[in-house]
């Protein structure tokens, strides 16, 4: 056991040293925005050719730092540290500690590329690693069956998204390939994806392009975004993947990777520009996936999946942000909502390696022995449902607001706008629920859970400082280097970001929804009792709607294994059959046909005499009738 | 002036003769003479291009060419003539290291392993002779040699259904083959060549209508195209496949698939150009064709071995498709395609072997959760699954990127086609992996017990390749790119 | 008359002849043993070999020869009609025609050594051999069918030479009757053709050949012909009888058969058609009723692709479920036919190469797998191609032997019998038009024919024995015989497979010597030959 | 000399030569056989003869030799189908050749 | 008509008549008679075309020779198939193969001279010339056939010892 736990402190130490480094950079940003890019590789080389690149072109890989990138670097990095810290303790029974902490460290690697990589190809590298880590790491309990299947499911999904990244990334490069050097800018001044020797030519801003392709073109990266970001349709894999060990989901599924969607939409926004259409689209499936995600969390019993739940929903605000123009305000989401929901996550973990249950109905009175959890998930909640002045307030109330400042130019934004705004009340409601369920009472509902405890230092000091991050990353928007990162990665759009100047009616009637929302659950929740819905309930069906997923899960498996297996058995019928029964048809044709052409073989030697003498008939007829015919029809030879 | 690869021939050729004669000792032998070919192959790409004996007259086009006179009459001029250029060098290495891989992973061969690694390493020199064949007698002739041995590793080496197995291989790709001849020959005769050189048939054919193009390209194409396979003549693989021993497969798949697009790059592709414009569509259509139905075969198969041999026809239906592009960055895909398949595709064999020995079945719902047992083989097929499921910074990412990006260039929103059967792929694989390598433990024989070190050893050569490849492809691409013939005129 | 200047071109033929009597010589003082007079059968066709060799150019032997240039290929005078010319083919033909004599002879000698038939079998033998050796040299129709004629009297008795055996005997009769009914259809058709030209000369036919006034006599008369000649070269539907003669025969006879009789047949339709063939009349082709000039070249061609394509396909077709090793090997010699007829039918000099270098292949090849089945049979093993398992693992020189021989056969890479396809298919899509479609015919009959070839390989190499189902066949005990061995097949027998098989290879590798001396064979015979 | 029509020698032998296949064709006593095979190879013969002298010159002397060697000939040949004829009839007990059908298929 | 004519009628009804009679009569020992005959026809149609020499060694080698030969052989192997000839009967398909190929050589008829032509007349010396001059290798080839066929045709009917 300490040898396993020896390693897992080399990774905590690497990542540590790689939080100072991010933080370093960050801070660099913040002193002096700008874009950075360092060594760059040379992939792959087309020498200038006839064809479509008459020029030629490179794939290259390297390293460029903007501030958005030292945004999402910090988010990263410093998560990232604590998650690793915290593992010590969450994981240190279990023996597959060793697999665990190379499969992060990989992780954090694959996402560090991501965040600094200076073109789609090489984000889309990162991209397809960080989904293999979390593919692993879902599947870390692997004998577990759920845990293998949900780690295959979340791979699949994602994999959908993935390859209509790779189209987007198709059609930006045809269509910049058509548009022709232009413009300037962080990711595009560094070559996109394609450079010419050193000279770039495909660049941001290049709408001169065809705009059916451009907007096909965000439609695919909005596609790529919702695969890693869970957005609806697909959502399914988030809340399955929560088979994974809460750390994992802690880091992966709440306050990186599955951000790197939003930071793809952010980027593409930035960079490449979306039509009106991808933007109604994207804010659209943003405010729609962020009530839809909600209203799922609202019944769970699932303690991390409530958490999951809200991910989603959250990540969709984030979406919604990039999608009405505001990427920054998203990237600000990202960033507050990586902590708390860290914290949420970390805090529930606490809980879990406690009472050994992810159930909420078996908990109860956990306050009482584990007051700094309960402490720090009270801290997560607030800054979740908006409570100023944590920092989700900030954040979401910012993305409302701006949100709310497009609605005039997009009359379709009002109903996805509104659906988002309802959500503040749900995502307050079932936060605190879960809360109450689980910390409020006296004693444990499920009375075998024993006694529960704090963990180890380990766990703690990340909780810790976690939850004085939930409090006050929000307030770095009035930290003036703070701003000018946002602002000048911002630079590019043309949209003033609109941090810091929240309209005040938004804010109120928000904070009021979000307060409305926790009384809710107090009332419903607070003295730690578990009602039953009665069965002849009419929220019943409802319930059982949000139980079941709204069936998406069971249509997806439906068309997966019984559509796709159908038709895959169907087509194996067919091969084994059809095709390879044809080549057995010609041998049992020529079988047969030799079966009966043997039979001329009758042994007595009258019938070769008359095969000879009628055959000599047929030479006859051939050579008097049959040739002469056939030569003139061939012209004489 | 050292004719380097007259060298090879004469090592492969010594060497196989030996390990036939070299009774128990033959995996020494066998071994031998694959360092030595690997040696003689870094050779080559050491001197490549401007080796001493580069001579450009020779065999235009082409890095180390050799010709001597052969067969010689009034109206037939055939040549031993051979060389190399970019893609066929890459492809040499692929089959020195599959045959590393293969003597390796064969190590503990106890049925006649005399004939064993002499068929095998007999395998290898074929393929190499189809790769560096410049004459169309010569080229048949390899290309038909490799045949024998396979058909013999089959039909003695394989599983219940061999001596089926080996017939139905052997006759369907000599049906092929032979077709392939017809068109061969044509390509020789109607052009007028001077003699069955390439060269003297670049020079000639080239020029020929469009619509004698179109029927010789044809012929050319059922006859490569089978050894591909593509569908609907695909139906010997899954069989030669699942029956071949693991050597026989790893082989099969990994060089004599790739024949078949070698040959059809070399001796269709180049020689006639307007046969192939004509015949795109043609080929777009087949291709498609292949990589759906490859893919969504493979989902339904319960036996590794033949899921890994249909997802193959799924790889290669995309390497016709990047060669059908008829684009330079078509072409470059295509063989990076065929590298990376060849390694990738390699590996899950021997995995597969590994399964069968270590659990007495191949059968995927048969086994689960066999990582706490074989916890080497489970990574390896992990590799190998997610290698060929085309995860960025294993090798075939890079090709099978470059592949649809020419797709794209060229067929532009057909490409959904591929993408969308990336979705399928990586369904079977992860299928396949949930039900092996994961789950609680499930018909696990007692003796289980991890790869022993010679299948270790083998299947982590071609994971260092795929690791290498994944991450520097560059170095693939310049070697390509070193193919005149093309329009690559080199980096 | 200058006796050496006579005697000289007809070294080879002399010497047959001297071996023939001297073998029966032997026989009436009762020296009979089958070790001498197989040696001098032997002794005197590789003798003859040796001539021919020499008379064909080749250097090393260059002091033996006895033709010189000015009688070889020599252009024939306006008029002159000649009995007999010497072709380079012709010499070609006496030379693949003696190695068959000669490889049997050979194998032959490792029978028991006390048959009794010994003197007539290898008398015969040469006399058949004499026979071949004079239709080679023909330019008259009637000295080529009473050559041909020698040819067929003594392998009828060839045939029934074991006396006692029914199975024999049953062939022998059917060889007869048919061979007599082709007899007369030769010389009918072969009256009919001096009614319509006057002559028997085959140059004087080609010199006239197209412009007759009879076409419906000519074509009547080339139907004959074609009938009677297709007897020996067993072209379908004139073949039936080869099945069950190629099995009831002693199969060392049949192996002579195949190697040697048969290819007089083709050849002699070489002689007899290749004239016409190459007759085309200036004006278009019409009905031969309605009088005025016929293209009997076009029409002889495609009278012949057709039975060309007929012969490949059912020779193969009917293979393919045979169970028994002679009979399927007899079936898959009748498709061999087909093949060599394609040079005919083509008529180019190419062509004729392709299909001489077939019939030289062949030679080896059938010639050299019956030798190995009356080995194989000698040592025990039945009839049965399903008798034949494991054959090849059990002795692995010889399994490899024959093996060599079958993918020669089915005309796999690196064996002359690839090469002799390569170069026959090769010529026909040289020659372009139609003829591409022979090619494509005969490729896929080729195609069809490994099946069957495939597998006896299977069946050798990859089915296990039935317990004591195979004898070990070499001596007593059960241990593995040697690899080296000669095992039962006796050491003579041995080495004439062992030639073969090495000849199947080295020729395969490196054909350009034999190829080379065809080749200008061929051409010269368009040009100049009969 | 005289005039004969050619036309009724054509007919003449390719009736005689229709009635020798008609014999090989049905007959199974191998002697009949042999005899069908001599009345076909005789009007072989006749053609020889009458077109030799329907002819000029020495062409119409060939007719004349042809036709000596041949009838020399099938004299050889009958004896050996008759040697066949006794072995197989020693061995056989028959000389009927639908008989002798053990070699089939 | 001529005279020559009227024989050659005659002498074409005998030969025909002969030879089918020989294939059809029941007693083998009818049918060597009926053969004499016809060989004996066929001689004189060679006397009628004038090659006597033809005729005589017709007479000696056919309707001796031969028949005598035919005659040992029925004798031979008569003791085993006393009873007679099993008459097959007119089979159809023999028959009308043979019709049909007696219909195609006599089409060839029609492009044949019509009319009579002078026959030629050859001095059996001028024969004899040609036979043993220019055409002398026919005999010589005919001489090992013969050899061939004496030597393996005694061996095989001789009463083997093993």
């Amino acid at each position: 056991m300490r040898r396993l736990e020896w390693g897992g402190w080399v990774s905590v130490a690497f990542s540590g040293a790689a939080m100072v480094v991010g933080v370093l950079i960050g801070v660099g940003e913040m002193v002096n925005p700008g874009t950075y890019t360092d060594v760059r590789y040379t992939w792959l080389h087309l020498a200038p050719a006839p064809g479509p690149f008459p020029n030629g072109f490179s794939l290259v890989v390297g390293t460029l730092v903007d501030p958005i990138s030292a945004l999402m670097l910090i988010v990263v990095t410093v998560v990232g540290f604590l998650v690793m810290l915290y593992s010590i303790g969450y994981m240190h029974q279990d023996r597959g500690l060793p697999r665990y902490y190379a499969e992060l460290s990989l992780f954090l690697t694959a996402m560090s590329g991501l965040v600094l990589a200076d073109n789609l190809l090489e984000f889309f590298v990162f991209w397809e690693l960080v989904g293999v880590c979390s593919y692993f790491l879902i599947g870390f309990y692997y004998e577990k069956p759920s845990a293998a299947s949900a780690a295959k499911e979340a791979f699949i999904v994602t994999r959908v998204g993935d390859i209509m990244f790779l189209l987007g990334i198709f059609l930006y490069f045809y269509n910049f390939a058509l548009a022709g050097p232009a413009g300037s800018g962080g990711w595009a001044a560094n070559g996109f994806l394609f450079v010419n020797g050193n000279q770039p030519y495909l660049l941001g801003h290049g709408l001169g392009g065809n705009s059916t392709l451009l907007t096909v073109a965000g439609i695919m990266i909005l596609g790529g975004a919702a695969g890693k970001s869970a957005q609806f349709p697909l959502h399914v894999w988030l809340p399955d993947a929560m088979e994974g060990p809460t750390t994992v989901s802690a880091l992966i599924h709440a306050a990186t990777m599955v951000a790197a969607g939003v930071y793809l939409l952010a980027v593409a926004s930035l960079f490449l520009g979306f039509t009106s259409t991808d933007q109604l689209a994207i804010v659209g499936i943003g405010g729609f996936t962020a009530f839809f995600a909600a209203t799922m969390a609202v019944v769970h019993p699932d303690i991390k999946r409530v958490i999951a739940y809200s991910t989603i929903s959250q990540l969709g605000y984030m979406v919604m942000a990039v999608g009405a123009g505001f990427a920054m305000v998203g990237l600000f989401h990202l960033f507050t909502h990586a902590f708390f929901k860290a914290l949420l996550f970390l805090a529930a973990g606490s809980v879990i390696h406690a009472v050994g249950t992810q159930d909420l109905f078996k908990m109860g009175g956990l306050r009482k022995t584990m007051r700094l959890t309960a402490i720090a998930f009270a801290v997560g909640g607030l800054a979740l449902a908006g409570i100023p002045p944590f920092a989700g307030f900030w954040s979401k109330d910012d993305i409302l607001s701006a949100v709310y400042s497009q609605l005039g130019s997009h009359p379709a934004y009002w109903p996805f706008f509104l659906l988002a705004f309802a959500a503040v009340f749900l995502t307050a409601y079932y936060i605190f629920r879960a809360w109450f369920l689980a910390f409020s009472g006296d004693h444990p509902r499920d009375p075998s859970l024993g006694h529960a405890h704090e963990g180890p230092w380990t766990m703690q000091v990340p909780l810790v400082l976690l939850s004085a991050l939930a409090c006050g990353a929000g307030l770095l928007i009035f930290v003036p280097g703070f701003q000018s990162l946002l602002l000048s990665g911002a630079g590019a759009t043309g949209i003033p970001p609109v941090y810091g100047t929240t309209d005040l009616l938004i804010s109120a009637a928000s904070v009021a929804l979000g307060v409305s929302g926790i009384a809710l659950a107090w009332v419903l929740w607070g003295n730690g009792r578990v009602y039953a819905l009665p069965e002849t309930s009419a929220a019943q069906p409802v319930r059982r709607l949000l139980l079941k997923r709204y069936y998406f899960k069971i249509g997806y498996d439906w068309i997966g294994a019984k559509g796709v297996y159908t038709i895959a058995r169907a087509a194996d019928f067919f091969d084994r059959f059809v095709i390879d029964g044809t080549v057995h048809g010609f041998e049992r044709a020529f079988a047969l046909v030799s079966n009966r052409l043997r039979r001329i073989q009758s042994g007595v030697v009258s019938d070769y005499a008359a095969y000879v003498v009628a055959g000599l008939i047929a030479l006859f007829v051939i050579l008097l009738i049959v040739a002469p015919y056939v030569v003139s029809r061939l012209g004489g030879g | 002036m050292i004719p380097l690869l007259s060298v090879i021939v004469a090592t492969l050729a010594a060497g196989t003769v030996l390990t036939f004669l070299a009774g128990s000792r033959a995996r020494w032998v066998a071994l031998a003479t694959t360092i030595v070919f690997l040696a003689e192959v870094a050779a080559l790409f050491a001197a490549f291009p401007g080796w001493p004996g580069y001579n450009s007259a020779l065999v235009p086009g082409f890095a180390d060419g050799e010709s001597y006179s052969w067969i010689s009459i009034a109206w037939m001029h055939v040549n031993y003539t051979v060389g190399v250029d970019g893609i066929s060098l890459v492809l040499i290495l692929l089959t020195a290291v599959l045959q590393l891989a293969t003597v390796v992973y064969s190590w503990e061969e106890q049925k006649r392993p005399a004939a064993y690694f002499g068929l095998v390493l007999l395998t290898c020199f074929g393929c190499f002779g189809v790769f560096i064949a410049l004459d169309v007698l010569l080229f048949f002739l390899f290309w038909e040699a490799v045949l024998i041995p396979m058909f013999f590793l089959i039909g003695y080496w394989g599983g219940p259904q061999r001596r089926y197995a080996a017939l139905k291989f052997f006759v369907y790709t000599h049906v092929a083959s032979i077709v392939m001849l017809v068109g061969m020959l044509a390509l020789v005769f109607y052009s007028g060549a001077a003699s069955f050189d390439f060269s003297a048939i670049y020079a000639s054919a080239r020029g020929l209508s469009s619509v004698l193009q179109s029927f010789m390209f044809l012929a050319l194409f059922f006859g490569f195209g089978v050894k591909f396979p593509i569908v609907p003549f695909h139906t010997w693989l899954p069989d030669a496949h699942v029956e071949a021993p693991t050597g026989g497969s790893v082989l099969l798949a990994g060089l004599l698939l790739k024949l078949g697009a070698y040959g059809l790059i070399r001796w269709a592709v180049e020689l006639l150009p307007s046969g192939l414009h004509t015949m795109q569509p043609v080929l777009y259509v087949v291709a498609f064709v292949s990589i759906i139905w490859g893919s969504v075969l493979s989902l339904s198969q319960r036996d590794m071995k033949r899921l890994v041999a249909y997802s193959s026809i799924n790889h290669m239906g995309i390497v016709l498709l990047a060669i059908a592009l008829d684009s330079s960055l078509g072409l470059l895909a295509a063989v990076l395609l065929m590298f990376a398949h060849g390694i990738v595709s390699a590996l899950l064999f021997m995995a597969s072997g590994s399964v069968h020995h270590t659990f007495g079945t191949r059968d995927i719902p048969a086994v689960g959760g066999i990582t706490p047992t074989t916890p080497t083989l489970s990574t390896l097929i992990m590799v190998g699954s997610l290698a060929s499921l085309g995860l960025p910074a294993l090798i075939s990412f890079p090709a099978e990127f470059t592949a649809l990006l020419a797709t794209w260039n060229t067929l532009a929103y057909w490409v959904f086609v591929p993408l969308i059967i990336l979705v399928v792929t990586a369904g079977f694989y992860l299928w396949m992996m949930q039900r092996m390598l994961f789950g609680p433990a499930r018909g696990i024989p007692s003796t289980a017990h991890d790869v022993p070190w010679y299948e270790g050893a083998a299947m982590a050569i071609l994971v260092a390749f795929t690791v290498l490849f994944g991450i520097l492809p560059g170095l693939l691409v310049n070697v390509i790119m070193n193919s005149p013939i093309h329009g690559f005129p080199g980096t | 008359m200058d006796l050496s200047s006579f005697a000289g071109p007809f070294l080879p033929e002399i010497l047959l002849l001297a071996g023939t009597l001297l073998i029966f010589l032997l026989d009436v003082l009762g020296i009979r043993r089958i070790e001498v007079t197989g040696a001098v059968a032997a002794g005197a066709s590789a003798l003859a070999l040796l001539f021919v060799v020499a008379d064909l150019g080749f250097a090393p032997l260059a002091f033996l020869a006895n033709l010189s240039a000015g009688q070889v290929d020599v252009a024939i005078a306006p008029g002159a009609t000649p009995l007999y010319a010497f072709t380079s083919l012709g010499l070609v033909f006496q030379g693949i025609f003696l190695t068959a004599s000669f490889l049997v002879a050979l194998a032959s000698m490792s029978r028991p050594s006390n048959e009794r038939g010994a003197p007539i079998f290898f008398g015969l033998l040469l006399l058949a051999t004499l026979g071949m050796l004079l239709v080679t040299i023909a330019s008259d129709l009637i000295f080529l069918l009473l050559s041909v004629e020698i040819v067929s009297i003594s392998t009828y008795l060839l045939v029934a030479y074991t006396r006692k055996d029914v199975r024999s005997l049953e062939a022998a009769m059917k060889f007869y009757i048919i061979g007599a009914l082709s007899t007369t259809l030769s010389f009918f058709g072969a009256s009919l053709l001096y009614g319509a030209y006057g002559t028997t000369n085959l140059f004087a036919i080609r010199a006239v050949a197209g412009s007759v006034g009879y076409p419906v006599l000519v074509l009547l008369g080339y139907g004959f012909l074609i009938a009677g000649l297709a007897f020996k070269a067993t072209l379908v539907p004139f073949h039936a009888w080869a099945v069950d003669v190629y099995d009831g025969a002693p199969t060392d006879v049949t192996a002579f058969l195949t190697g040697g009789s048969k290819k007089v047949g083709l050849f002699a339709i070489f002689l007899v058609f290749l004239g016409p063939v190459l007759f085309v009349a200036p004006g278009a082709g019409g009905s031969p009723f309605s009088g005025g000039t016929v293209n009997i070249g076009p029409v002889l061609q495609v009278t012949l692709a057709i039975l060309a394509v007929l012969t490949m396909t059912v020779g193969n077709v009917l293979a393919l479920l045979q169970k028994e090793m002679k009979r399927m090997l007899a079936y898959s010699s009748i498709s061999q036919a087909g093949y060599m007829l394609i040079g005919i039918v083509i008529g180019t000099s190419p062509a004729l190469t392709g299909a001489t270098l077939q019939m030289f292949a062949n030679v080896f090849m059938k010639t050299g797998v019956f030798l190995v089945v009356a080995g194989v049979t000698a040592l025990g093993v039945g009839p049965l191609i399903d008798d034949w398992k494991g054959l090849g693992t059990r002795r692995p020189l010889l399994g490899v032997a024959f093996g060599l021989m079958l993918l020669s056969l089915a005309g796999v890479p690196l064996t002359l019998g690839f090469v002799s396809k390569f170069v026959l298919f090769s010529s026909a899509v040289e020659a372009q038009g139609y003829f591409v479609w022979l090619a494509v015919a005969g490729l896929l009959n080729s195609a069809l024919s490994v099946f069957y070839y495939a597998r006896v390989l299977k069946v050798m190499f990859f089915d296990r024995p039935e317990p004591d189902a195979l004898p070990t066949g070499a001596v007593a005990g059960g241990s593995e015989p040697s690899l080296l061995a000669a095992g039962g097949l006796g050491y003579a027998r041995a080495t004439a497979i062992a030639l073969i098989a090495v000849a199947v290879v080295a020729f395969g590798v490196y054909p350009q010597p034999v190829l080379g001396a065809i080749s200008n064979a061929a051409q010269h015979f368009i040009h100049v030959g009969p | 000399m005289t005039a004969l029509p050619l036309v009724g020698f054509v007919a003449l032998s390719s009736a005689l030569f229709a009635v020798g296949l008609f014999g090989i064709l049905t007959r199974r006593n191998f002697i009949l056989v042999l005899i069908a095979i001599e009345i076909a190879m005789n009007a072989a013969i006749l053609n020889f003869v009458y077109f030799g002298a329907f002819s000029n010159g020495t062409a119409g002397l060939t007719g004349q030799a042809v036709a000596v060697v041949l009838i020399g000939f099938a004299a050889t040949e009958v004896a050996v189908g008759l040697a066949i004829v006794l072995a197989l009839n020693r061995v056989k007990g028959t000389i009927n050749v639908a008989q002798a059908n053990e070699l089939k298929l | 008509m001529s005279l020559e004519e009227l024989a050659f009628i005659v002498l074409a009804a005998v030969a025909l008549f002969t030879a089918v009679a020989a294939l059809l009569v029941r007693e083998l020992v009818h049918t060597i008679l009926w053969i004499a005959v016809f060989f004996v026809d066929i001689s004189a149609i060679y006397f009628l075309l004038e090659a006597p020499f033809l005729g005589v060694l017709q007479l000696g080698v056919y309707a001796g020779a031969v028949t005598v030969l035919l005659l040992f052989g029925v004798m031979l192997t008569r003791k085993r198939i006393f009873s007679r000839e099993a008459v097959t009967g007119l089979d159809a398909v023999p028959l009308s193969l043979a019709v049909v190929t007696f219909i195609f050589v006599v089409t060839a008829v029609g492009q044949l001279p019509q009319s009579s032509e002078t026959l030629s007349v050859y001095d059996p010396t001028l024969l004899s010339q040609n036979l043993f001059g220019t055409n002398g290798p026919w005999l010589l080839l005919l001489g090992l056939l013969m050899m061939g066929a004496v030597a393996g045709s005694i061996y095989l009917v001789r009463e083997g010892r093993e």
